[in-house]
């Protein structure tokens, strides 16, 4: 079999713990004030790195909580679903690990310390859409993708300009960089790049599947209170139906990302077919989630008082980022079109 | 954690030993495409289904007292991934191993038992199902075959229609109404009728494709055991509603199953010399994502069920691969369009027949076993808890 | 026929007026996107529809002897395409001109006529639609505002939403509630609100996508003259039926429209290096098709309808511009974030954020105006004459 | 404007003698005998010959009728409708006015009296894929693609093997014609290829069209009487939706065919992106029609003694010769990327 698909107890206890803690400490005015100031809510950062998240993957001679990733996917889930606006998922899933595993020494003792303790703060451009990362302008670190190689920068090395995201609570910044600045000394060491764009994918199609989980929550409320032609809409056949397709777009999308995680932490001969399969379906029930829980809510889900867009808005950005699901339908065709009988790039043991 | 563990080391174990077994025993010309039509096809599927008794696959999921070997929902599935990896012909007896024998563990008498289980377990009896009525799809419950009692006898009198094997099952696993007065869901039995008895006719149904696997069948005062009946009279929709599920549900077919069609794809699309398209690789990733997420679906359902019950989670099983299944038959269609405006390969046409027949199977498995409207209202009203709609 | 050939010679001679007129008079800064935000907007949208008026073209659809030109839909539409064609800022008068006009020249008596149609015409008096409510959304009839006869006068308390215009109307057709005794739809009548009456007050509705186009109004204890009933008391739903099929129907939105957004989506293809690429073009032609499907939907209702009534099948109109909309501004969201992966381009990070608030209320559209589910009910009943669901 | 959309005198004329003719001549036993036995029914051929229809479009001195294109395409439509297995588009829409207009004194005079009255057969390998032809086999007269040329062949010049067909009562054939036979004489003038192929796509655009509004028209009335749940299935909601985005994506299908053909015969410079949105929107309707007129019938609709599936299987084909969606949205899309402001190749006139 493939795992323990997320109902293992390491996995389900990350994620209660996570979830029980956003519930206490993220409530919709928490979510609500990040989208009013735009600044990265520190303080919010601070107690979630104080329960160990950033450092999960890290084994537990540097101080992390050395679990593997097919554990951390669930809570990555509650991330998406919190509704919190910061930039946990580069650091705890990919630029740590990667750091770990492929750094200098050098790189490890100067780097990991502060990301895992939540003092610092790790952007990456990888995956994410050309030389664009997720709070970059506020991270202390960058983890960059260049010529198919990884280079860790510290934040006097990079600067940063604002670009245009769809969700305005998770700020976007094009980096530069000089390039005198990358060397031996800032690359990672090979096998880096394909680790790193494998985790960032699986990560962000478990923190869009959260988000999609949350829309399709509010949207399944909505539709038990909300009346018309004296009754609650979701007795009507068209919404139910509409809702059961989000459904099913978004519980046939999770378990994607969970076997990913796993494949990826097993080095699967299908771990990059895995993590593409992750990332389109989620993008996939992103959009049918968000299609569905718009039309279900009504004249009020297009307002701003009403928080179903900030997911909504977040859904939109990690849609189309970390490959849109073109890009990875394409990569999962090209796979079977040169998967010979036998080999293992796809369906694995066949 | 410690039972999970167990559960995998012990499934690796599992699957190299039926890998092993059906490599050794299926007779290789059993996995021919095609090889299972005609009038001695019967006589070898029989044959498959002792070998498989005989070296004990036949019932896995049976409790070991009834001779099966008590294994869970993550065995069943791999004894499933297995043997559809190597092409082994469909289950001949599926009605009376996946439906008739659970029911009757469940809610049959000792003497039931006995009459009936070993010899579905030996594949001595071939059942089939009489639950849908002409009048009676989507609506089951609204079924109205009448079985009147006179004495210990029912006296049948109705028709069922959409009954695959109806041609050459030995018994039918019934639902008929035994109460007309009763409530519609409260008037039903469950009723074992031996398909000899006198009375009773059987006419194939000649589907859009041509084939010929379901029938119409009809009772004409067919006389039945009362004692034949499954649970109390007129408490039939109960037994029958498990029943239901057990067709929905996860375990009759895996991804595997798809792998070969997904190969046919991406080797058609080569052929028409789309290899290098983005569209029709979009396409043909499509169709990956959709087998794998199947594939993952039916895993985290393992995974979350120790017994290998399902709720009502199950809808989404049924619903999910029977999309799938359509949509990659339609691609394949329009490939096996643009591969014949270029060839004259004679083994590509032969394909297109055979695909062509499959794909209009594969869009009736839309309807068949609760149709995908069905689904969904379950999935809105049991899984999301949507209030029901006004009737 | 010699009615149609005059009509097909006739729109070409139209079609060149029309067009040198508005060449001729359109200040070319209000074809700017974004020139019409901020204060001074509603200043220079009542003077260029004075300059329409003038020029004759204010409401060339209403009857002569309203100060209109009586011309049918095809002149309508050929008004519309080349209005859009031009890039003019859209009207600021709309439900002044497509709404009350014409329900008051049906349903209103002289001296109503006589006190707005003139003023309506010039855009010396600016209206906005009161509909909707809070709890009477897909379900307009249950609307609550009500509305208590004191004398010569109503008192009007309650509330509307998703007002348009609200903050600069001068006045408001509403919907109030007349007789809380009635059935639902009977007891709704139709009243011209002065919205400068004391008691009234508007909030903007900050939308999903910034803006503010919409507003709640309040109303608390307004008093408004009986006298501005449109048709008999407590008759208002049928007053506002008609009303509700020229909100969905032709002739206020041409395929011309949508032609800008698919050069816009076609620039992006191409800078984003997909221009060569199968699914990127496949995705740009279904858009197209999409665009010139609409305009033949259009083309053949106003050959099919000689006076620009239209029936049920309006709501094909509604629900195909409205789900094309979306699904055209979707793909250009994922163009403009490709395109901003790979650009520094500041030009095309403006563009981004216009799009996005455009696409955002795209997806609005197939809620307003009747959600496209109610849209579909009405094709199912009223078009192919479904049975109606059980209530 | 655009042309009478169908709606003129002469349009309608011609659609409701034909529709009036099938309706009292091609019953559903007709159907079903072309469908039995597999051979054309030259009997009915014969009669609708009769009726001017195969010279229709052939000008009043050569013994036609003299009418336009789009006169002509609510009368294909109908032919659609009537289930007749017939090659009659391919020889009055396509193979007589392609002669007519581009084909020798001596190609005149010994194709078009034949063919005009219903005497001869002709089949077209214009644009229907490969070297096919439906009734190719039956064929008296061949209009042949190659090397973008069109030439006319008869009987002794071409041969034929049965391929498969989706639709057993449209036979297929591939044809095969010795290089030798191919020369001046055969060959038909300049600009007939181009012409031919928007021909060819507006009529089995609106033969497809027809074939969808007969299914259509199948479904609703079996949703009106099919009694589920003690009512009418058609009052279920998510019956309704079906039918009606059914409906809507023919409905607004139509228009398209009869546009392409008033752009064919007046030779707007938009004709063959008009084509293009005639057929893939034909296509896309005849898919989702199919879909909900299977899935509203239910079992019934999966039994060769059902009607429903003679109409199926003809939209099938035709869903994919003559150009599938995805060949016709491509040409759009190419079209639309080439498109300069103020050319007139898609919307002509802005």
């Amino acid at each position: 079999m493939t795992g323990s698909y997320g109902a293992d107890e390491t996995s389900v206890e990350l994620a209660t713990g996570l979830r029980e803690f956003f519930n206490e400490h993220c409530g919709l005015d928490r979510v609500r004030a990040a989208w009013s100031d735009g600044s990265l809510d520190l303080a919010l950062w601070g107690e979630v790195a104080a329960l160990g998240f950033t450092g999960a993957l890290a084994s537990e001679e540097v101080g992390g909580l050395g679990v593997q990733p097919e554990d951390l996917v669930l809570a990555i889930e509650e991330i998406g679903y919190s509704g919190a606006s910061l930039p946990l998922v580069d650091t705890a899933a990919v630029v740590v690990p990667i750091i770990e595993r492929y750094g200098s020494a050098e790189q490890r003792a100067s780097f990991l310390p502060g990301l895992i303790s939540g003092e610092r703060i790790a952007a990456s451009t990888v995956m994410f859409g050309g030389d664009r990362a997720m709070f970059a302008a506020e991270a202390d670190v960058l983890l960059l993708e260049r010529d198919d190689c990884l280079h860790l920068l510290d934040r006097r090395q990079f600067s940063t300009v604002e670009v245009h995201s769809p969700d305005p609570a998770s700020r976007l910044a094009r980096v530069s960089v000089e390039s005198s600045v990358l060397s031996d000394a800032t690359r990672l060491a090979a096998g880096a790049t394909d680790d790193a764009r494998g985790r960032a994918v699986w990560a962000a199609s478990a923190l869009l599947n959260g988000v999609s989980r949350r829309m399709l929550e509010m949207t399944v409320d909505h539709a038990k209170t909300r009346e018309q032609f004296g009754r609650a809409i979701g007795s009507f056949q068209a919404v139910k139906h509409l809702i059961a397709d989000a459904w099913v777009a978004m519980e046939s999308s999770r378990p994607c990302a969970w076997y990913a995680a796993h494949a990826c932490s097993q080095g699967l001969a299908d771990a990059a077919a895995a993590a593409s399969v992750a990332k389109a379906s989620a993008s996939d029930a992103a959009r049918v989630v968000g299609d569905s829980a718009l039309q279900v809510h009504g004249g009020i889900g297009f307002t701003w008082e009403h928080p179903l867009h900030f997911w909504m808005k977040r859904g939109k950005l990690l849609e189309h980022a970390y490959g849109s699901r073109g890009f990875h339908l394409r990569s999962l065709g090209a796979a079977m079109r040169d998967d010979q009988q036998g080999s293992d790039a796809v369906f694995p043991g066949l | 954690m410690s039972a999970l563990t167990e559960t995998t080391l012990d499934v690796a174990t599992w699957r190299d030993e039926v890998r092993g077994w059906l490599k050794a025993h299926l007779p290789a010309d059993l996995t021919e495409p095609g090889a299972l039509t005609g009038p001695e096809a019967l006589h070898r599927r029989r044959a498959w289904e002792r070998e498989l008794y005989d070296g004990g696959y036949a019932a896995i999921h049976w409790p070991k007292e009834y001779g099966g070997r008590g294994m869970g929902a993550a065995h069943r599935m791999i004894f499933q991934e297995e043997y559809e990896r190597i092409g082994a012909p469909p289950r001949l007896n599926i009605q009376g191993l996946m439906l008739v024998g659970p029911t009757l563990m469940e809610h049959g008498t000792d003497a039931q038992r006995q009459r009936w289980l070993d010899a579905i377990l030996r594949c001595e009896q071939v059942w089939c199902q009489g639950f849908s009525e002409p009048d009676a799809g989507s609506d089951l419950a609204s079924l109205r075959t009448a079985a009147r009692i006179e004495g210990d006898r029912y006296i049948i009198n109705g028709q069922k229609i959409w009954t695959s094997g109806a041609t050459y099952a030995d018994w039918m696993f019934a639902l008929v109404r035994t109460n007309p007065e009763a409530p519609k869901h409260r008037g039903i039995s469950a009723v074992l009728i031996d398909m000899r008895t006198p009375g009773i006719s059987v006419r194939p149904i000649r589907q859009i494709n041509g084939r010929g696997t379901f029938s119409e069948v009809f009772f004409d005062n067919v006389e039945v055991p009362v004692a034949n009946t499954i649970g109390a009279v007129d408490d039939g929709w109960n037994v029958a509603m498990g029943a239901l599920l057990l067709e929905r549900g996860i375990g009759r077919r895996s991804y595997v199953k798809y792998v070969p069609l997904l190969r046919t794809l991406s080797s058609l699309t080569t052929s028409t010399g789309a290899g290098r398209d983005g569209a029709a690789l979009e396409e043909l990733g499509t169709h990956v994502m959709q087998v794998s997420k199947y594939r993952h679906h039916v895993g985290r359902t393992l995974a979350e069920s120790s017994n290998g019950a399902f709720g009502p989670e199950a809808s989404l099983n049924k619903l999910f691969w029977s999309e799938m299944e359509a949509a990659l038959y339609e691609s394949g269609m329009k490939l096996l369009n643009d591969l014949s405006a270029l060839s004259d390969d004679s083994a590509v046409l032969d394909g297109y027949g055979r695909w062509e027949a499959e794909y209009w199977h594969a869009r009736a498995t839309r309807i068949f076993a609760g149709s995908n409207q069905i689904q969904k209202n379950i999935i809105a009203e049991r899984v999301l808890g949507l209030p029901k709609e006004k009737r």
